[in-house]
């Protein structure tokens, strides 16, 4: 498989110096890390919101860096969370003495090294707390599991908690209503093929021409059932019905609908799946307060998409359109 | 025991002869990881222990203690994802049993606190499919082997690094519990974990060193 | 090849009311028709700004309609213009009595339609203006070709144009600002895959696993070279130096870059090309004003990119930088 | 000349033929046109054509000239691309042709005003690898068979028919100046023209439907 880069151990250090061209003006790399910065980090009196995981996502992590949503994003290797040194300098760049608020989607790995990094923080004073975004309801959060995964909707938790912070708040207000983001969100994505990451070169998977993966997270990982393919109605239908159910919602609720791709969805699929699910939601008596439709949190070129459904209230609506300037989302 | 400058150069053969064999297995580990993981895992490991090695080569100064915690925290810092602070972490936390020196004892001592941080680190037990599951057999056979059998350390070693074969082997009809396998549900029952793998790879690798 | 649709004849249809779903303050679809215009559209005392084209190229056409750049958008089928009687009926609902002017790329088919349109709108006394974008430098003009094809670098015009008749000119000036952006304006793509049509089903082209197309237009045509695979530098390189040998511009000269995805590159090889692209650019003296990365243009799933360079001055540079809100830009 | 409601009853039975028959002929002129151009070819022309047929179908009213009229109409606002004004513009402005009926005399009449629209519009000379080289020999071939030659009409058309297929197959050895196929330079070369062959294709159902 072709893939425009030089060197698959390169890719991650290749992307961000291809950003920081791109955003010279907003964005800052910390020397000898694969950390993104606002360039004026750390912004004074200002709690400073960070996030990061493994690359392949983007525009996810440093897409979202910019007034009003994310200081910073530590970029771990190709679906592999960043080191616990690393993330640690994030946090220390991203201090401006008001704490900081770690977004962190649940996936061991990103769990573990965001715990040893808060704790080496704290030993440097600095306050730190951590949310873990657990949106995918395709996976049952059991005793027999390691919890659901975090999904699309963390790009609803920076908002939040960006905009939040971006008020002044505190600490402790930027992460209630981070998870208050984080219990009214609810994902779950499908995979038409797999990814194919620059180390291996071939798929992840292999998913025959008339079979697809449901269930499926953002890390080329199959999903938890394999079904024959269906239409896009069928498809949307299916995983709005689990989304809702989760979410189990009061008939008139105002919500926030997004169509996520996969990376290598083309943009007319995605409203062609977006058409389908505002007339699903309204069939259940949902009241889309708005419907957001792109490539937010992509499995490089994997060809899928996720439906995220989100409960809002006055005070999340107030935060998720206040005012953002980032590469990847402007509002 | 062996002298200290004997020591050092055995961990700095060690962790290079774990280097190679990760470089090796790369795409090995890597298509296990595909069929229930991230497929990363082949790289994560070849990337840290190339670094780790790399690190302790030319490190002619320091006790086995402080180059063992070296390399776990070379791990730390180059492998990320879930491997790294279980690898890195434990290794680094457990270096200090070697404040002594490398002995059997000691061994035991490494052995048994890097198997309590992994599960401390990872909160998974013996039959959530990870590398819990190869460890925790090895550990056990390697400490009894030692302490009730009275095994030279070689021979135990040996046992042990069978047993972590047989609970690679374990690994593969059940269902996980743990990490990214677990997303999966049922569809990973049938599937040998990644984790557990390396860790035989790695025992396998530091038997040979001993050996010599 | 799977696609998320319900029927290959629908997409066009299904995927312009999911567009509707997603912005229904901003967008209106006029009845009967597959033409999207703003949702005031006609803006009174505003000269009309109207493009339009085969579908598959999205964020293409629609998602730049908006304040600052497009009135009005015309959706063919997939890679097909859309008809004169469409295109007459979207310049009716853009004028304002200020007149419209019409950014066409340059396809016989496309401009054939927007003739036979602008034609039928003048019977009805309505001022309108064809500008034809012609960015592709890898078709030679000549008499022996229909011309060079327009691509990538019609993102700009639609902006300069856009913002000229945002700030009340008349007909004239729109149209003289749009060319002088057409006269400054050169890309050249690349193709590491073919793209799969919905109704084709399969790709349009073999392109085995070790060769490249250079030189490929938006339509999932071949490309006019076939070489064996190269690296992102390598590849940066040619489409670059192609490109800057058509401008042939000054030392010292500003310029506007756009590495554009095709729909199925990940974010993250734009960015390994935005990297080298400035390295190069940066050696041939010339001095970058401004770097936009992402997918404005794009060929369906295709696998590839397109680079462009633009030569800016102080009014275009006012131009490009103006405020504009619009579904896939804001400035 | 026939009665005016049998041209109306041909000229109906002709547009269905058409439109079935580039329904059949849809994926292999799809294919043509990958090879050389976007894809869409087969289907542009199978919608456009369906949607003329159904619009003349139940249509008693009109005249042989009123009729043809609304096929070219119908083509302009169904096909879209290249082959739309070409196909549609063309037949429309054609269409004043039949203002008496249709008459050997006036189906010269027709085909060369057609040939001068599509060349007009679409401005290709003989030999640029389009549909103009499957028309041109085609619509010499017709006007000297009937006016020189004096043959019966439907002879006259049938030379005509296979002039075209002769056209079709001069496209492939030659390279594109026109449409889609001559951004590809020398690539073009050895490739069929889809429109040429859609002209073709369209010529032999109406031999067909004349023929009955
Ligand atoms: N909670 C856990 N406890 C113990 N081992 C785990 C745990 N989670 C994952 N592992 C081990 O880590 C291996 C995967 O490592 P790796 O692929 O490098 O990281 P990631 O899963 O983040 O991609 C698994 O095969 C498993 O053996
Ligand atoms: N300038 C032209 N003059 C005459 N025929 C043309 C011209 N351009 C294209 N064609 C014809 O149109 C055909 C392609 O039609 P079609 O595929 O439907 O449109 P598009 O090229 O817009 O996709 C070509 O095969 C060629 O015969
Ligand atoms: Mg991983
Ligand atoms: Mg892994
Ligand atoms: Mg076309
Ligand atoms: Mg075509």
């Amino acid at each position: 498989m072709k893939k425009l880069i030089n060197d698959s151990e390169a890719v991650v250090d290749e992307m961000l110096d291809g950003m920081l061209a791109a955003y010279p003006e907003q964005l800052r790399r910390l020397d000898d890390t694969e950390v993104m910065v606002r360039a004026d980090a750390p912004v004074s009196g200002k709690v400073g919101i960070v996030s990061g995981g493994g690359s392949g996502h983007e525009p996810t992590h440093a897409g979202f860096i910019g007034d009003g949503m994310l200081d910073g994003a530590a970029a771990g290797e190709v679906f592999t969370s960043p080191t616990a040194d690393q993330l640690n300098d994030m946090i220390e760049a991203c201090d401006s003495g008001e704490g900081v608020l770690c977004v962190v989607k649940n996936y061991e790995g990103d769990v573990m090294n965001f715990e040893t990094a808060g704790e080496m923080a704290a030993m440097e004073d600095i306050e730190v707390r951590q949310v873990v975004v657990n949106d995918d309801v395709a996976v049952e959060d059991s005793l027999y599991t390691s919890g659901r995964r975090g999904v699309a909707g963390t790009i609803f938790v920076h908002k939040v908690a960006g905009a939040k912070a971006a008020e002044g708040a505190e600490l402790d207000e930027v992460e209630r209503v981070a998870n208050k983001m984080i219990d009214n969100v609810a994902t779950m994505g499908v995979a038409l093929t797999s990814c194919v990451t620059p180390d291996k070169g071939e798929p992840t998977f292999d998913l025959p021409d008339d079979e697809i993966e449901l269930g499926i997270g953002i890390h080329g990982e199959p999903g938890t059932e394999r079904v024959d393919m269906m239409s896009a109605d069928e498809i949307t239908d299916h995983l709005t019905e689990k989304v809702l159910e989760d979410l189990d919602l009061d008939e008139g609720q105002e919500i926030l609908t997004l169509v996520n791709g996969m990376g290598g969805t083309p943009q007319s699929e995605l409203f062609i799946l977006n058409r389908r699910l505002q007339e699903v939601v309204s069939d259940h008596g949902l009241e889309t307060w708005d419907a957001w439709v792109g490539d937010y949190m992509t499995s490089l070129d994997m060809m899928g998409a996720s439906i995220t459904v989100a409960a809002v209230d006055e005070e999340l609506k107030e935060l998720l359109s206040a005012d953002a300037d980032t590469p990847a989302l402007t509002v | 025991m062996v002298d200290e400058p004997t020591q050092q150069e055995a961990i700095r053969a060690a962790a290079e002869a774990v280097a190679d064999r990760l470089e090796d297995e790369k795409e090995y580990l890597t298509e296990l990881d595909s069929a229930i993981g991230d497929a990363d895992h082949g790289s994560n490991l070849a990337r840290g222990f190339r670094a780790a090695a790399d690190a302790v080569a030319d490190d002619e100064e320091s006790t086995p203690e402080e180059l063992v915690k070296k390399i776990g925290v070379t791990l730390i810092s180059k492998v990320g994802g879930a491997s790294g602070p279980l690898y890195g972490g434990s290794i680094m936390s457990a270096s200090q049993t070697f404040e002594e020196g490398v002995t059997a004892e000691s061994s035991v001592a490494f052995a048994e606190a890097y198997l309590d941080k992994v599960k401390d680190r990872g909160d998974a037990q013996l039959g959530a499919k990870t590398m819990v599951d190869a460890l925790t057999p090895a550990v056990h056979t390697f400490k009894k082997s030692i302490e009730v059998d009275e095994l030279p350390p070689l021979t135990a070693f040996a046992k042990a690094t069978a047993a972590a074969e047989r609970g690679v082997e374990y690994t593969v009809p059940i269902r996980a519990q743990k990490g990214r396998a677990s997303y999966l549900g049922w569809r990973s029952v049938g599937h040998q974990d990644p984790g557990a793998t390396s860790t035989w790879f790695i025992m396998q690798e530091l038997l040979e060193v001993a050996d010599d």
